[in-house]
């Protein structure tokens, strides 16, 4: 099968007073049609800078795009010129982000704002477009779609306007879907119900999603695929049953150790001591060695591969190598 | 609402009270006046004059007086006009809003044009120019503008009259009269919006800079649109919203007349006939004069805060 | 009874919204609706809830942080909101609060080792001279290194400030601590730090917490008793055992059901709630989660259901139970 | 985008071990990579020390009159030419320069202490104490600051001042006109600050008045008010020009730089002799747009968070 989204050795460094930060180091990503691959990973691990890399919407003042090759049905969107990209995203590339009350214009319609992608990429005139647009806002759940359509969003609610969000996503039929922790400003009552749209939205178009979380419970939730990022770099690649199951890297293992889960209770929880390290000054070494507690010399001084271990899993780290690779 | 206006209306009252009792002492315990600063008049006729303006009562009386007559829209007698400051203030003041409505239009356009490039071409030479071009229009003295512009377009290359707002004898009419006024208006209104485009554009390019950083135009460009749509409707909307508000800042200025640049352009509005007054003392013409420019200064801020209201949905039902 | 430290009776905290010609108040926004409940000396009590609950407001107002509209707070038999501003001051020491942002409770411009000296010296409680070997002391406790003292707050990580947090809070040896939020604004691996810093101390110097989180999973693994609010009012109160393996109330069942494990496959049955929590200014009348309440009744758009207790130590405001 | 930009904030946190830091000396950092601020500032400091020492290299100093040179172009011996006294241009442009910033510095200064103090007392105690002093400077707004500068100056003419005195009074004018807007921004910034959690932390520690004042609110006024404090140097340089050019501030024989420029109301000094009022308008401008690019500077590197 062919991957929709192949993503290789793509860099994305981003500019700042204390220097050049790797966002984004060497990433390799796939995601198949109809498959939900979650990036999870804690604040400034890089997820986010992925999916932006991904759309091509990193902004010139922020950072760029280094290197890498970012395929996706079958073309290399690096390649794309500037106004093809364009059209693909809302089309066949679509987003929605984690702040819905700031993600819309705020002295726009909501009508408004759904019917924009519709007239831009379907050509629709803009009577068919406000049609489309009220089929949508009901197809997400609202009703009393037509008054919704001609308010304002300060009007409506962070989870009701998470569902304009998806309707917006959703609008021109993409194939690739990406939410960027769409649920983490929002309660979990209402967490539960965007779930639950988002599930139905793929089950139903097939639509590929790549949801982007913190949260190790949304992943086993949603995920078929998991795409573990630390400081920029993927640490581990695994379908989500084995890795809840059998967690590879150590710091997968300490993430999954740290969080308090409801119903299992433990007299102490298990902490990963330290912080992540500087972006701007990281070495060669692995970037988790410090706060690791199965560390080797090798940890320090060079960085793991990530290795494919033939079951569909991959691994960054040098407890998965043969003992010769380890000593070189 | 209606409670917020009425309270705004209060204050806006009880501002203007004040505003009039400074207004009124400061000329009133000045020394001298029209009357007697005049040479010609013999003592009697003097104290016949002050009479007749009532200049003899008491200070208080006088504010009285004075307000009871505001009330009915007599600001006074001007005394060297011999005629109502109102009606005189209707004489001039068309002439300064031509003036300032004019470069009002021009410092707007090319404010939020530059506003509008700068955020699309962030960090680029252009950008630095626009920077350093704000700090300067906002750094010129007036006057010396005014002048160094008359000696270099108009007694120097002659591209231009100096002064006035007509050609002095000139008996044309029509499209003639018209482009006359325009050859005169042409360096006053240069001076002006090269004035006020400095603060106003710097407003505009902190604002879109501001905006284009908001999470809703990076939706706008997650959906495909144009750049242009996401620079225009997205976020120039936004920008310009609490732009609005400046536009009620701007009515004493429309009205109030360019006091500098109309005396220095001998320009025949308000703000020249307010140095006039000036020079020969002319208390009632400049006391309604100033508070006619107090007036409109709250009902300018007033109708800021009504404007941004009907503009921004955000705050139109509450 | 006299175990309890901390006595919050039929508390009420309603903001007024104006309106109308002469800016009357038209109604109110009910932010905490008639809550009532104690801690003991020694347990941490967690507040649940979702946002506009009402639970930082209920935080806030026990210690009076903001003014009470109608009930009492007794804290070690005092009425706190009888005091007068210097009564209340003097109290401070006692009762101490920590912030959900770390940042913003920290004055920018103020040195770390000045922020948790600061108090000893205004209070009276050390000499100058003993007030920075405190600070070190404290700082230590907390896994803060010596040479911060000096540092500004914007030379930490979120999670080191977060533990600035906690050591100011705990430099005057308080008996009571409200945490509000303390471990939202954190990431996972640092989260579990702070979570266990919060037990260490606990343990330590016997302290009492009232714990406010809208993390059931944190709330679960810290505290002993667990009260759920919803619209400004509690639903229901119970122990930790009770209230997690056998919920009463609808509103705690939805909640519970509503977090998603980190067990992928593990089907639940799940009661997804429908609709969006109704403005605390206009709750619904009779309960406040009719409108969401998967086993709506008629009585329940009536009446407002009595917050009881339905056996030891167990309070459910439900029609139902 | 927001998010992208968070994240990097996030992630890059100082950790270098460096001793004890300062915060004005990481602000004089900022400000120094800055460059437009840093060629503001140092002009400044060159019209500075040419102002105030530079007369006393000169030979004509003095100031007196001679009637040999009455009017002369630049030449090399009178590098900006002479006077209608026949007083050399450059020495007296260096003279009013003194003037012109004494001017505009001390009714800074004291415009700055009215309106902080003010606006502190209102927005600390807010109440009645507010009320009094926000529609005092509401009054003080709402007549347009030239026409109230030009009413005063007249009044001022009229009470017959001897024109010594007249550049104190000048200075009074100026700040009276400057406060009510600095009180304005004073006030509101401490209403916001009084909200802030870290005040409120300090409510929970059980701090004194005096410490929350001096300790908590006013360090964090400082910043606001060096940049307004610069800003406003600018302002009433001027407005002190406008009203020494009308003949309503500060009047000859004592020379500022708005003075100067009255020779432009003889019209043979201002068609043919251009010398007598260009310089003082072009060093009035240069000063004023230092003083902006400087106080911009400072608006960034005190402030960091506030813009990018």
């Amino acid at each position: 099968m062919n991957a929709l989204v192949e993503i290789q050795n793509l860099s994305t460094y981003f500019k700042s007073e204390q220097g050049v930060v790797k966002a984004v180091d060497a990433l390799e990503l796939r995601v198949h049609e109809g498959e939900t691959v979650c990036i999870v990973g804690e604040s400034g691990c890089g997820k986010s800078a992925a999916a932006m890399s991904l759309m091509r919407l990193i902004p010139e003042a922020v950072g760029s795009i280094v290197s890498g090759e970012i395929w996706f049905a079958g073309r290399d969107l690096r390649k794309v010129s500037k106004e093809e990209m364009r059209k693909l995203r809302g089309n066949e590339l679509a987003m929605i982000f984690q702040e819905p009350m700031s993600s819309l214009n705020p002295v726009l319609t909501i009508g408004e704002q759904i019917m924009e992608p519709i007239m831009e990429h379907q050509g629709l005139s803009k009577k068919a477009a406000q049609a489309r647009a009220i089929e949508l806002i009901e197809l997400v759940g609202i009703p009393r779609a037509k008054e919704i359509a001609k308010s304002y969003p300060y009007e409506l609610s962070g989870g009701m306007l998470q569902r304009i969000m998806i309707a917006i996503a959703i609008s021109c039929n993409p194939r690739l879907l990406i939410a960027d922790e769409p649920t983490t400003a929002l309660d979990v009552t209402i967490q539960a119900q965007i779930l639950d749209l988002l599930r139905k939205i793929k089950d139903e178009a097939q639509t590929a999603i790549l949801f982007i979380t913190h949260d190790l419970g949304v992943v086993a939730e949603m995920a078929d695929h998991v795409v573990v990022m630390y400081a920029g770099k993927v640490v581990e690649v695994s379908p989500v049953v084995e890795l809840f199951e059998e967690p590879k890297h150590p710091y997968t293992q300490g993430l999954l150790r740290s969080k308090p889960v409801l119903n299992q209770r433990r007299a102490k929880l298990y902490s990963i001591p330290g912080q992540v390290p500087n972006p701007t000054t990281l070495g060669e070494s692995c970037y988790f060695h410090d706060r690791c507690d199965q560390c080797l010399d090798i940890c320090r001084v060079k960085q793991p591969p990530l290795r494919d271990g033939g079951d569909g899993r991959k691994v960054a780290c040098w407890l998965y190598e043969e003992e010769s690779v380890r000593g070189q | 609402m209606t409670s917020y206006f009425l309270k705004r209306v209060f204050y806006m009252a009880l501002t203007l009270f004040g505003a009039s009792i400074l207004i009124f002492f400061l000329y009133a315990l000045t020394p001298g006046d029209f009357v007697d600063t005049s040479p010609k008049l013999t003592a009697e006729r003097k104290l016949e004059l002050k009479a007749m303006y009532g200049l003899d009562k008491p200070v208080v009386e006088r504010y009285f007086i004075w307000m009871k007559n505001a009330f009915q829209g007599d600001f006074g007698y001007s005394l060297q006009y011999q005629q109502p400051v109102m009606s005189l203030l209707n004489d001039y003041i068309w002439n300064s809003f031509l003036l300032a409505i004019t470069s009002t239009f021009f410092t707007w356009l090319i404010a939020i044009s530059i506003g509008v490039l700068s955020a699309a071409r962030q960090h680029s030479w252009f950008d630095a120019l626009v920077t350093i071009g704000v700090f300067a229009a906002m750094s010129l003295p007036v006057f010396f503008v005014g002048l160094l512009f008359i000696k270099l377009f108009a007694v120097d290359a002659k591209l231009f009259p100096a002064g006035g707002m007509m050609t002095i004898g000139s008996k044309e009419a029509g499209f003639a009269y018209a482009w006359d006024v325009v050859q005169h208006m042409f360096l006053p209104v240069t001076v002006l919006t090269l004035l006020s485009v400095g603060t106003l554009t710097r407003y505009f390019r902190t604002n879109m800079l501001e905006v284009i950083q908001q999470d809703f135009v990076r939706t706008a460009r997650a959906k495909g649109l144009k750049e242009k749509v996401v620079l225009h409707k997205h976020a120039l909307r936004n920008a310009l919203l609490p732009a609005i508000t400046l536009l009620g800042f701007e009515l004493p200025a429309l009205f109030g007349g360019a006091i500098i640049t109309e005396k220095i352009f001998n320009w025949p509005g308000v703000g020249q006939l307010y140095m006039q007054a000036f020079s020969v003392r002319d208390y009632p013409l400049l006391m309604g004069f100033t508070m006619f420019l107090a007036i409109l200064t709250v009902i300018g801020n007033l109708s800021a805060d009504l404007l941004y209201r009907v503009a921004d949905p955000r705050v139109r039902l509450k | 009874m006299d175990s309890n430290l901390l006595e919050v009776r039929r508390l009420k905290k309603y903001y007024p919204i104006t309106g109308g010609l002469f800016g009357r108040t038209i109604g109110h926004v009910k932010a905490v609706d008639d809550v009532s409940f104690s801690i003991q000396k020694g347990e941490t009590f967690g507040l649940v809830g979702e946002s506009g609950s009402g639970k930082s407001t209920t935080g806030r107002t026990i210690l009076r942080l903001l003014e009470k509209t109608e009930g009492e707070v007794r804290f070690q038999g005092i009425d706190v909101h009888a005091l007068n501003r210097q009564e209340l001051r003097a109290l401070r020491p006692r009762m101490q609060y920590i912030f959900q942002d770390p940042y913003s409770s920290l004055n920018p411009r103020v040195r770390i080792g000045e922020a948790l000296g600061e108090a000893l010296l205004d209070h009276g409680l050390l000499p100058q001279t003993q007030v920075r070997e405190r600070v070190l002391e404290v700082m230590a406790l907390c896994g803060l290194a010596p040479y911060h003292v000096d540092r500004y707050p914007h030379e930490f990580s979120g999670g080191q400030r977060q533990r600035i947090g906690i050591a100011r809070a705990i430099m005057m040896n308080p008996d009571f601590i409200v945490a509000d939020e303390p471990v939202s604004a954190l990431d996972v691996s640092i989260q579990a730090q702070i979570i266990n810093l919060f037990a260490e101390l606990q343990e330590q110097r016997k302290l009492t917490y009232l714990f406010i989180s809208h993390d059931l999973s944190v709330v679960e693994h810290l505290c002993t008793r667990i009260g759920v609010m919803y619209l400004g009012s509690l639903m229901e109160l119970a122990p930790r055992d009770e209230l997690f393996l056998e919920p009463l109330h609808p509103y705690t069942k939805a909640l519970l059901s509503s977090v998603p494990l980190p067990i992928p496959k593990k089907k639940r049955e799940r009661i997804v709630l429908q609709g969006d929590m109704p403005s605390p200014a206009n709750p619904p009348a009779g309960c406040k989660f009719h409108t969401r309440c998967p086993y709506v009744k008629d009585i329940c758009r009536q009446e407002v259901p009595a917050f009881r207790e339905v056996s030891t130590d167990r309070f459910v405001a439900c029609h139902l139970v | 985008m927001a998010s992208t930009v968070s994240e990097v904030a996030e992630v890059t946190r100082p950790e270098q071990v460096a001793l004890r830091s300062s915060l004005w000396h990481e602000a004089f950092l900022r400000l120094k990579k800055k460059r437009l601020a840093m060629v503001g500032l140092v002009f400044l400091l060159v019209m500075a020390v040419v102002c105030f020492i530079g007369p006393f290299f000169s030979p004509y100093a003095s100031g007196k009159i001679n009637t040999a040179m009455i009017n002369k172009p630049p030449s090399f011996s009178h590098w900006l030419g002479t006077d209608s006294l026949g007083r050399d241009i450059l020495t007296r442009l260096m003279q009013a320069g003194r003037i012109s910033l004494t001017v505009g510095i001390a009714s800074m200064v004291l415009s700055v202490s009215i309106g902080a103090l003010l606006g502190a007392l209102a927005g600390f105690y807010r109440g009645w104490v507010d009320q009094v002093i926000m529609r005092v400077a509401d009054v003080l707004m709402t007549i347009p600051g030239l026409p109230l500068l030009f009413i005063m100056g007249a009044v001022l003419s009229e009470w017959k001042i001897p024109t010594d005195y007249r550049i104190y009074i000048v200075m009074v004018m100026l700040s009276l006109i400057g406060w009510p807007g600095l009180a304005r921004m004073v006030r509101s910034q401490m209403l916001t600050l009084r909200e802030s959690e870290f005040m409120q932390a300090a409510e929970v520690l059980g701090l004194r008045d005096r410490r929350k004042l001096f300790f908590h609110l006013l360090p964090n006024l400082t910043p606001l008010l060096i940049v307004v404090a610069t800003l406003n140097v600018g302002g009433a340089i001027l407005s002190e020009s406008v009203l020494s050019y009308f003949g309503l501030g500060v009047v000859p024989p004592t020379p500022t730089w708005g003075n100067m420029m009255d020779a432009a109301n003889t019209l043979i000094d201002f068609q043919k002799r251009p010398w007598l009022w260009v310089p003082p308008g072009i060093a009035i401008f240069a000063t004023v747009i230092s003083i902006n690019l400087l106080g911009d500077g400072l608006r960034d590197a005190l402030d960091p968070k506030q813009k990018r």
